[in-house]
């Protein structure tokens, strides 16, 4: 009875944090924006810098009616956002806070990931879908092939962490760090790879298809108003954070203090690699334009995929002569 | 090898636009936060028409109509009557602010000094109604600052 | 333990029933894509976490992705009536007896041998040795052939566009 | 094979896009016919701004006109209040002073800059990224005040007026012009290093959206849309007026006539405009900036068209009087009306996603295709 309560309590710290932080990072996001170009961005709900803002637009967003298209698959457009949410927030499940500070710690974890990861797409197809519009329809087929082709060289980037620590799981990973060094160092090549199929995977500008206002409009949320689509959004900053945080586990040594810097508890230095990727995110979206949808496939097949399969070989050919 | 060399490429290109918002990112913003910071309005700025008055504070008006015929969108309303002195003097002057492009014609119609352009801006309103401004308001507004009359030739 | 495992198996039984009897082939298949989810559920509770993960990654990810995308692709008509039971009910119903019986039957007649031992703590290392040495044959052979496979489908794709 | 090919069946679908899009630059509606994402056929349907600018013109004064004009490319009016004062004039034969036709000269050209910048702006927009956009405002709000200060309004100038411009330059308007040219040439470096040099941006405009030469003169198309096909045609250069004929500057000349040539065209037309502003800022005569005007204007009996080069081509008006104190007609030649019809040519057989990189490229203003 204990051991549930105590699961239902970690579940809770993980859901909070991880909805604070989406708010922090809508927040984030627009002050990142605004400083890159030229403005101020929110400043009037919360001083200083309007950090209330996030906080006054969910409450706006609770508030809103709920409006339900007539013409939608109701089922459907229903279960889009819930389904949305729930990747982001399974992912937290396997990535440790700290070295005793992790809900579950599966020893196939990078592979628990990646298959959470695919469950994504089933929202966009559901709300995409399920919205009865052309401009939506179009969004799922291309996010669809978006996943598609770019699962795979996540995956490969994964395996030149995975083949290094020598265990999937995610805690056994950062203490192989701890041992050696941080995977950023051993891995540049996979953490290209990584970086650059993250983002596509997370659906940011310069590979914002499914979403690309500019074209699509918003693509599979453009028939979403209020909390529903508070929820797609959060979903999407929880995706991205989870990212982030991923990141830092497998190629900044997770929660590792660098420099003998032991003094700063080990959840900070957690949190700081995690915001450093957010920050790196943020500036790739707001300097690119937006690569076309088959520009974005041959990215995946002719470059991210093949140099993701030579990571994997030259990891191979270190390891065997290093050890 | 042009494979390599492409991807280089592009990498570089990248790289410049990276380095081109980080500056940015550390530059000063150029917002200015409205309400609290204001504009600052150039001579000459076209806000709306207003009346202009003599030293004894009443309209130098004739109700000639000159205005009238100038204006392209009819939103200018004058009667005029014989004054003490037995001058035309205007008795009404309306202008109903929610037609008027504000295209300075009337001023450069205006002969005898009696119409100039103020700078104000926040012209919104919660009624229809408050949009037609009469005489006596024109004349206030017309003593406040930021009001200049420019017609045609003039050096600014 | 058991509550879980009880649930999963009324979740798993009732969307394998929705994928036949709903009209809508969208919803069809994204039960199936439940279906599928909740067998690996059960697969974590057998503590075979290794296979779960695959289940979802290979079933949910990609082969329910690429059928609810072949569908949204290639549908005509209206949504509700795209996926309408079978006019053949007697043909149907000798047939799923005939295989509830087969199966039965074999279910029935083998003998279940009951493992003392504990499942093991990890089940990556013991799957990745089998097959890079007993089964290593057969892995390679089925990359070959998947690897065949894809590339046979993607000149077939591009025969068909270059001669439109 | 052959069996497979017939039984793969390619299903259309048709797409409004607009009059509620964020990409078609104003209240225009495109019926697209999509075939996957591929555009199989763009059928613009206009009129959702349509004022009945000419109508108007007919009940109005003919210096009651001038404002009007302004409200047709509204990024651009100064411009339109040119071809239209220079229509008239040729009916009445005025003689314009050379100073205001230096001043006319001077603020096309800053209107042409300042037109071309919102156009990067929402250019880079189109192509999903935001930041150009306001780097170019940056610039462009400079500009604004300069016309804010001669002209004494924003956007709706109403300051060329028949034989003349309203007013002299203010005192410090060389100064300040100046300044924003220096402040412009760091931008320019700027939106090349952010966008235009970007190899995305590249795969997103080289080779897309062609318009040959032959083509863009059958269609009728002008300005950079034009000379980005490698047709060097500029009214500027071709049938001076005003006084261009005394300025030193190239006419920049695409040679594929794609997206990127086109936005390349428009890049370098900001610089030779900068060097036009420059020399007339130097030679800039003294004197009165209205000529000679009749207190009523009555053009004689009788028609003209005068054209001048608009930031998106030409633009021409054609004026009828009967000899009253009103136009009989006026007839407006909007080079956005005839660059519109070319959205079909150039962007069938392309993705959706570069549909949206035409419309941009071909840069136009609703206002002024509906009128």
């Amino acid at each position: 009875m204990q051991a549930v309560l105590w699961s239902v309590l970690k579940l809770l710290i993980v859901l909070t944090f991880i909805l604070l932080n989406a708010m922090l990072l809508i927040w984030l996001e627009r002050k990142v924006s605004a400083w890159i170009q030229l403005r101020l961005g929110p400043m009037r709900v919360g001083r200083p810098q309007g950090w209330a803002q996030s906080i006054a637009d969910v409450l706006k967003l609770l508030f809103k009616e709920d409006i339900v298209p007539s013409r939608v698959d109701k089922v459907l457009f229903v279960l889009g956002p819930i389904i949305a949410f729930m990747p982001a927030l399974m992912v937290w499940a396997v990535i440790p806070f700290g070295p005793n500070f992790v809900s579950a710690d599966l020893n196939i974890g990078v592979l628990y990931i990646a298959a959470i990861g695919s469950i994504g797409l089933m929202s966009i197809f559901t709300g995409g879908w399920g919205s009865n519009n052309k401009w939506s329809l179009i969004s799922a087929m291309r996010s669809a092939a978006q996943l598609f082709s770019y699962e795979v060289p996540l995956v490969l980037a994964l395996i030149g962490v995975v083949m290094l620590a020598g265990s999937l799981s995610l805690t056994d990973i950062i203490r192989a760090q701890q041992e050696t060094a941080w995977y950023i160092l051993y891995q540049p090549l996979g953490f290209l790879v990584f970086l650059i199929a993250g983002i596509a995977e997370v659906n940011r500008t310069p590979f914002d298809l499914s979403e690309a206002e500019s074209e699509l409009v918003a693509g599979w949320h453009v028939e979403y108003s209020g909390l529903r689509w508070a929820m797609y959004f959060l979903a999407e900053y929880g995706n991205l954070l989870a990212l982030s945080a991923l990141a830092a586990t497998l190629f900044l040594g997770g929660w590792t203090a660098p420099f003998g810097l032991d003094f700063i508890p080990p959840f900070v230095w957690f949190l700081l690699k995690t915001y450093l990727f957010v920050f790196v995110a943020m500036w790739i979206r707001w300097t690119f334009p937006r690569v076309r949808i088959d520009q974005l496939m041959d990215l995946s097949w002719k470059f991210l995929i093949p140099v993701a399969l030579l990571n994997i070989a030259l990891t191979g050919i270190g390891i065997t002569i290093f050890s | 090898m042009s494979y390599v060399r492409n991807v280089a490429n592009v990498v570089a290109t990248l790289l410049v636009g990276l380095r081109v918002t980080l500056r940015e990112w550390f530059s000063r913003s150029i917002t200015l936060q409205y309400p609290e910071q204001r504009w600052e309005l150039p001579r000459g700025y076209r806000g709306h028409p207003v009346l202009l008055s003599d030293e004894e504070g009443k309209t130098k008006c004739t109700a000639c109509g000159l205005c009238v015929r100038a204006c392209p969108t009819d939103v200018i309303t004058v009667k005029g009557a014989k004054g003490e002195d037995g001058k035309r003097v205007a008795t009404e002057w309306v202008l109903d602010m929610s037609r008027c492009i504000q295209c300075n014609l009337c001023v450069e119609a205006c002969k005898f000094d009696a119409l100039a352009m103020s700078d104000r801006y926040e012209l919104a309103c919660y009624r229809r109604e408050d949009l037609l401004y009469d005489m006596d308001t024109l004349l206030e507004l017309g003593r406040g600052d930021g009001v200049a009359a420019i017609t045609v030739g003039d050096k600014l | 333990m058991e509550i879980v495992f009880w649930i999963t198996a009324f979740v798993v039984i009732a969307s394998a029933v929705g994928v036949v009897t709903m009209t809508n082939l969208i919803h069809s298949a994204l039960l199936l894509a439940l279906t599928m989810f909740g067998v690996a559920v059960l697969f974590v509770i057998l503590a075979a976490d290794f296979l779960a993960a695959v289940q979802v990654l290979v079933y949910v990810g990609a082969v329910m992705a690429l059928v609810v995308f072949g569908v949204m692709i290639l549908q005509r008509g209206p949504m509700n009536l795209s996926n309408m039971p079978s006019k053949h009910v007697l043909g149907g119903l000798f047939a799923a007896i005939a295989t509830m019986g087969f199966l039965f039957w074999g279910l029935g007649s083998t003998e279940w041998p009951v493992s003392e031992a504990a499942p093991a703590a990890t089940t990556v290392e013991p799957i990745a040795e089998l097959l890079f040495t007993k089964y290593v044959v057969a892995f390679e052979v089925a990359g070959v052939l998947l690897t065949v496979a894809a590339i046979g489908a993607i000149i077939l794709a591009k025969e068909v566009r270059a001669g439109d | 094979m052959t069996s497979a090919k017939q039984e793969l069946h390619r299903e259309e679908m048709v797409i409004n896009m607009g009059p509620q899009h964020p990409s078609t630059h104003g209240v225009l509606r495109a019926v697209v016919t999509l075939e996957g994402e591929t555009v199989r056929g763009v059928d613009p349907v206009i009129g959702y701004l349509h004022r009945c600018f000419e109508k108007i013109c007919e009940q109005k004064t003919w210096t009651q006109v001038i404002p009007y004009t302004d409200r047709t490319d509204y990024v651009a009016a100064l411009t339109n209040e040119l071809a239209y004062v220079l229509a008239v004039e040729k009916l009445m034969g005025l003689e314009v002073p050379e100073r205001a036709q230096y001043i006319r000269v001077i603020m096309a050209e800053l209107q042409r800059i300042a037109s071309h910048l919102l156009w990067f702006g929402t250019f880079g927009n189109d192509l999903g990224a935001f930041t150009p956009f306001l780097y170019a405002f940056r610039e462009r709000e400079t500009l604004i005040d300069i016309f804010e200060k001669t002209t004494g309004a924003r956007l709706t100038y109403n300051y060329i007026r028949l034989g003349g411009v309203r007013n002299d330059l203010p005192a410090d308007f060389e100064r300040e012009t100046l300044a924003f040219l220096e402040k412009l040439e760091k931008g320019l470096e700027e939106y090349h290093n952010l966008l235009i040099g970007n190899a995305i941006f590249e795969y997103r405009t080289k080779g897309l959206g062609v318009l040959t030469a032959e083509q863009a003169v059958a269609w009728g198309a002008s300005g950079p849309t034009l000379r980005a096909s490698g047709v060097a045609w500029d009214l500027r250069k071709s049938e001076p007026y005003l006084v261009y004929d005394r300025f030193d500057f190239e006419v920049p000349v695409g040679q594929k006539g794609d997206i990127y040539d086109r936005c390349i065209c428009r890049m370098k037309e900001m610089e030779e405009s900068a060097k036009i502003v420059r020399q007339a800022l130097e030679g800039l005569p003294e004197g009165d900036v209205v000529g000679k005007v009749p207190r009523v204007i009555k053009p004689p009996q009788g028609q003209a068209y005068a054209a001048v080069e608009a930031p998106r081509g030409e633009l021409g008006c054609f004026v009828v009087s009967d000899g009253g104190i009103k136009p009989y007609r006026v007839k407006w030649r909007s080079p956005c009306f005839v660059h519109l019809q070319l959205l079909d040519v150039i962007a069938r057989g392309e993705l959706v996603a570069d549909f949206i990189a035409n419309i941009g490229s071909i840069d136009i203003i609703l206002g002024e295709v509906d009128r």
